[in-house]
């Protein structure tokens, strides 16, 4: 174990931003903390235990654009096109219609189709073992795990990027890391662990990347009286984040419970809004659409969440989740039910953010507490509905 | 119907994919998956008013030459500026001069394909999902039961048991449309009702100017000509309220869970059960399906 | 496009887009200021190119975001025109448009936008030379804040 | 305040009792005492469970919105602050909520405490806030405990609110507060604002909409914003805002949002409590309100037999050229 005097931190991260960005927790004018990129001088923000977003960002971007398209026709070629876009006459005989195919096609030919994937190097410092868990979580899925696709644009990113993860020192109530097999000094897919001790922090690696980590010549071995303190830091964590509910169980209630009326209930003061799917460290459905001016095109991908109303609507109108709380039930039962069956891992890591964030404070320890338990014979909950 | 996965329950990195590991449903190559592949169009197929199918050719001729699907499976067609939508690939599986996607005009994509002339560029990503166990069937009757553009799902399946119609027992193809301008593929209609080896029943909803053939709605004459459930399998398509008074339809004349099949549609994005919207519970219609069995339907909660 | 080009015809120039140095954008009505850019085109009168015209059914049918999205897209101003309040092709359209707009010009310099950079007006199809002197001022105070770079919207 | 907080009570449970509404809205604490969240009671049984005090924030309309009841043509009993009742009216004139359907009780209110002031405070998690007099008490998780005068802490539009009552209620939890004479509107902070020039609240705005995430959360926490669950933010055609997540955009969506709900918000600030990453979304929709006010006078939702003024014209409405 390394130890890191707290005066040589900003020095740390420069060595670090020697090769790469670094990204850190930030906490802005107006108070909320962020993660941002690093430049000298920037204050890291530790004392306050989550950023409102978790790093997920910088791995999975909000929007990314991956191909770039563009049109052009030949000099020629264009102006022989009738721009008058009249709809094609197919002709009965094949002579003219092979005629008229060929110089269509020589008149179009000109499309350009390039794939953007941009990844860089990068450092996140500062992100919690649970913002860990969730990319570890979310690696299955574009992973490629159990023979699916896999995803070369996640993927660039994530192998680009180094986690150095800090112990959560003061666990707040909203947090259940460990409900859900995480844990406040947890190293699950962590490069690099440092805890705050008195002077500064201790620093663990657990990878190759995070052997790069330690390269920094301002950090000296950990005596023993740091070790013994961040393991009291450590132990005092733990203590302090408490058991939400009881995991055994859960996916086979919740799919024995998908038609109960407790799913109305608990979905009555939610508005169906992202903010609990956009600061998840795991939530990662996206849209992907396309954005054209002028000949010159992106398609792009950006985030999406399933409480979006328009999320399911297809062209004839038809949603299969039109309810509010069919939206609402997609999400807990994706993270404990659907999500475990097909890639063998929870997407959840306990951060608690959906909770502290939600505008109506949806508690999903309650949510998973109800409809993750036995239920009762079927009561009406919603009168009229049952 | 799902896939056997059979690929390691591991997660993969780019040297893995570099070594070669198989990282795809399907038996898909190994590539990024939402890349399309540049196609041409070289026909437009005016079906009915508003359904057009175009038949597209990939600009790689080696892409062309190894490309193969089976019966059931889709693929996205998208236009570059507008984006993708996704169709059922309703070419025959021996066709290897274009792949066809049958289009109604309808949302944003597809009123922009419509706007499309011969010789335009498109983007496919075919194919996609899992097709319709047609091995399984072999010796078995075969009964196809269709409506509106639902035929466009099943073409590919019922050229495939045509063409190889010595495998299969009695075909027997049920399809309806609102009116007989509404009818697809009429060049294949007029083949069915020349051939002797296969039994078809075409429908409209209601009376029709120069219309002779048989008028009723799909359930309806489904159990006039009440077919033996006896070694059959069912496969019906269509709008979402045909699909149901079928799929009754069919549990009252005694064919089983497993007898019966559907495919099924949904908003799409990526189709390669990333993006998260297709799922019906723990199934995503683009990998999974969009085949199921009504046995595989009946474990998934009400959202279709 | 087709109305773009309408406009630099009129103005008797052959100057292309990428020499303009700021880009206007028009948004009109059919009956009255559409016909009166028509008829100063038609008339040769001399006027500044940098605007290019969109034509709507009534003033009543801009939405305040039309100009906002203008903005957005890297227009340097935007000047929408109707007809005069009484003479609204649809009697009352521009009534409630003058509202809306109202509203969107007390915004705008909240949003960071000049106030030289948006003007709602009313031009009849009788004013050719209104028109050309409603264009010559506006586009003129335009290029003279000089084209918008990296803001905000 | 407790007063209100048993008239709450008694009002929801006869409602409840004689089956006059499917369900009760109202407040109630939240995991800890220092949250307190939307109520939904379905039974008498249940109303002891409801809670009034300067946390409750929530400006429960939204439930009123289109496709937010559960069933769908549920007789609902909703409670309201004297800005909520604001927002009520502005739905009740446009006829989108149908007054059989619901039952209103009104809440005069002193005012709401912004409980992000108090967050601030600390590094430490806030788990519980009390109240005595004009003194408000929060203690962290590890018990650090802070005294803040209650008036320090109030919302913007709580400083400067002129109508603490409802304008619509059919039964009322407390007698009227006494209101201030003088129904002139302040409009607080915005003045800052407004002082700046061009560049700078260029770039202001810049910083300020560059973390916004676009989760809905301000259009769907809106009351006002009925289209919310088809929201041409989220529409292709007209594509009017891109997909792409940037300033340009992000300021484009709210802008959609601004004026879409101009002549019918109050400012009640909903869309700024419920934003995750605390966008002041409150100053904009203020100076919104300020320019309806100096144009025309018009203050949102303060009569029932006033149209929306985007919905109606004057020919000599004083402004633009004639």
């Amino acid at each position: 174990m390394k130890f890191l005097a707290q005066d040589q931190l900003q020095a740390f991260l420069g060595h670090l931003a020697g090769g790469s960005r670094v990204v850190v927790p930030v906490k802005g004018e107006d108070g909320v903390v962020l993660f941002r990129p690093w430049s000298p001088g920037t204050e890291v923000e530790l004392d306050v235990l989550l950023a409102k977003q978790s790093a997920k960002d910088y791995v999975f971007r909000q929007s990314e654009t991956y191909l770039r398209y563009g049109y052009a026709m030949a000099g020629e070629a264009a102006a022989q096109v009738d721009d008058s876009h009249e709809a094609t006459v197919v002709s009965d005989d094949p002579a003219t219609r092979k005629a008229a195919q060929d110089a269509a096609v020589t008149a179009h030919a000109t499309l350009v189709a390039e794939p953007v994937n941009d990844a860089p190097d990068q450092v996140i410092f500062g992100l919690r073992p649970c913002d860990v868990r969730g990319f570890v979580q979310m690696d299955n899925v574009f992973g490629g795990y159990g023979g699916f696709y896999f995803d070369p644009y996640y993927n660039a990113k994530r192998e680009a990027t180094t986690l150095v993860a800090v112990t959560c020192r003061d666990p707040r109530s909203t947090c259940f890391c460990t409900t859900v097999g995480g844990s406040p000094d947890g190293t699950e897919g962590a490069d690099a662990l440092v805890t705050q001790v008195e002077g500064g922090f201790t620093v663990e690696s657990f990878s190759e990347k995070g052997e790069k980590v330690l390269g920094f010549t301002g950090l000296v071995d950990a005596s023993t009286d740091q070790t013994l303190k961040a393991e009291t830091v450590k132990e005092q964590a733990v203590d302090r984040v408490d058991v939400a509910f009881e995991l055994e169980g859960v996916q086979e209630n919740l799919r024995a419970n998908i038609d109960d009326p407790g799913w109305h209930d608990l979905a009555m003061r939610c508005i169906s809004c992202g903010t609990c799917t956009y600061v998840c460290p795991n939530c990662y459905c996206f849209n992907i659409t396309d954005e054209m001016v002028e000949g010159q095109g992106e398609r792009l991908r950006t985030w999406d969440n399933c409480f979006n109303p328009t999320y399911t609507l297809e062209t004839s109108g038809h949603n299969p989740r039109d309810m509010k709380s069919n939206r609402f039930r997609n999400r807990f039962s994706h993270k404990f039910w659907y999500y475990p069956e097909k890639y063998d891992s929870l997407l959840c890591s306990g951060c608690g953010r959906c909770i502290t964030h939600c505008p109506t404070r949806i508690d999903i320890r309650e949510v998973l507490s109800v409809m993750g338990a036995p239920r009762p014979e079927a009561t009406t909950a919603t009168g009229e509905e049952a | 119907m799902a896939a056997e996965q059979t690929q390691a329950k591991t997660r993969l990195t780019f040297a893995d994919v570099q070594a070669g590991a198989p990282i795809a449903v399907a038996g898909k190559s190994a590539g990024n998956p939402y890349l399309p592949q540049i196609a041409t169009v070289i026909d437009i197929v005016e079906e009915t008013p508003n359904i057009k199918s175009f038949r597209v050719r990939f600009d790689d001729d080696a892409v062309m030459e190894a490309f193969s699907f089976e019966p059931g499976q889709v693929g996205q067609l998208g236009l570059f500026g507008v984006g993708e939508s996704t169709f059922a690939i309703n070419s025959s599986t021996s066709e290897k001069r274009y792949v066809q996607f049958s289009v109604m005009a309808a949302g944003e994509v597809t009123s922009a394909l419509h706007e499309l002339n011969v010789g335009d560029k498109v983007g496919v990503r075919a194919p996609m999902g899992c097709g319709f166990p047609v091995d399984a069937w072999k010796g078995k009757n075969i009964l196809y039961i269709m409506g509106g553009i639902g035929s466009a799902a099943l073409r590919a399946t019922i050229n495939y048991t045509l063409e190889h119609r010595e495998d299969f027992g009695d075909i027997t193809i049920l399809y309806g449309a609102r009116t007989p301008l509404d009818l697809t593929y009429k060049y294949d209609i007029e083949d069915w009702q020349v051939r002797k080896d296969i039994d078809a029943v075409i429908t409209v909803d209601r009376e029709f100017p120069g219309w002779e053939g048989r008028v009723g709605f799909v359930p309806a004459v489904l159990e006039e000509i009440a077919p033996n459930p006896s070694n059959t399998i069912a496969i019906t398509c269509g709008p979402p309220i045909m699909i149901k008074f079928v799929l009754q339809s069919l549990q009252k004349m005694q064919f089983t869970d497993d007898q019966t099949y559907t495919t099924l549609e949904k908003r799409m994005k990526c189709g390669i059960g990333i993006c998260g919207r297709c799922n019906i519970g723990p199934r995503y219609v683009c990998v999974d399906g969009p085949v199921f069995s009504m046995a595989e339907l009946r474990e998934l909660p009400d959202e279709l | 496009m087709a109305q773009a080009t309408h406009t630099k015809q009129a103005a008797g120039t052959t100057t292309t887009d990428a020499g303009d140095s700021v880009k206007v954008v028009g948004i009109v009505c059919n009956w009255c200021s559409y016909a009166g850019a028509d008829g100063a085109g038609t008339a040769r009168m001399k006027q500044e190119y940098e605007l290019r015209l969109l034509r709507v059914p009534c003033t009543g049918r801009i939405d305040p975001l039309f100009a906002l999205k203008a903005f957005e897209k890297g227009a340097d101003g935007v000047l929408i025109s109707g007809c005069h309040p009484g003479d609204c092709h649809y009697s009352e359209g521009n009534y409630y448009a003058r509202r809306k707009f109202e509203l969107l010009d007390r915004m705008l310099p909240h949003l960071g936008i000049e106030p030289d950079r948006f003007k709602y007006t009313w031009v009849s199809a009788s004013e050719a030379a209104r028109w050309q002197k409603v264009v010559n001022e506006f586009v003129g105070k335009v290029k003279a804040l000089g084209p918008r770079e990296g803001r905000a919207l | 305040m407790s007063d209100r907080q048993a008239k709450i009570r008694e009002l929801a449970r006869a409602a409840l009792a004689e089956d006059r509404v499917d369900y009760f809205i109202g407040w109630k604490q939240a995991y800890n005492p220092s949250e307190m969240i939307p109520a939904f009671v379905r039974s008498a049984d249940e109303v002891d469970q409801l809670v009034w005090n300067p946390l409750a924030h929530h400006n429960l309309t939204a439930f009123l919105k289109r496709k937010m009841p559960d069933p769908p043509n549920a007789r609902i009993g909703i409670c309201v602050k004297g800005c909520d009742s604001r927002t009520l009216v502005a739905l009740l004139q446009e006829e989108l909520v149908d007054k059989e359907r619901i039952y209103v009780v009104g809440v005069p209110c002193d005012g709401i405490v912004n409980r992000r002031r108090i967050e601030k405070e600390f590094a430490d998690e806030v788990v519980d806030i009390s109240f005595a007099g004009d003194t408000v008490t929060a203690v962290t998780r590890s018990g650090e405990s802070k005294e803040f005068a209650k008036g320090d802490l109030l919302f913007d539009h709580c400083r400067t609110c002129r109508y603490p009552n409802p304008f619509y209620a059919d039964d009322m939890a407390a007698d009227p507060i006494v209101e201030p004479d003088d129904r002139t509107p302040m409009w607080g902070p915005i003045e800052e604002f407004e002082a700046l020039s061009p560049a700078e609240k260029d770039a202001k705005i810049a910083e300020a909409f560059e973390t916004c995430i676009r989760c809905f959360a301000c259009i769907h926490a809106c009351p006002v914003c009925w289209c919310w669950d088809q929201c041409v933010n989220r529409c292709r055609q007209p594509a009017l805002v891109g997909q792409r997540v940037d300033t340009k955009e992000n300021l484009m969506f709210q802008m959609v949002h601004m004026f879409h709900v101009a002549g019918r918000c109050p400012s009640c600030g909903a869309c700024d409590r419920a934003c995750p990453v605390e966008i002041p979304l409150y100053l904009l929709h203020r100076k919104m309100n300020k320019e309806l006010y100096d144009m025309l006078g018009f203050e949102p939702g303060v009569s029932l037999e006033e149209k929306p003024i985007f919905q109606t014209f004057d020919v000599n409405d004083p402004f633009g050229e004639h």
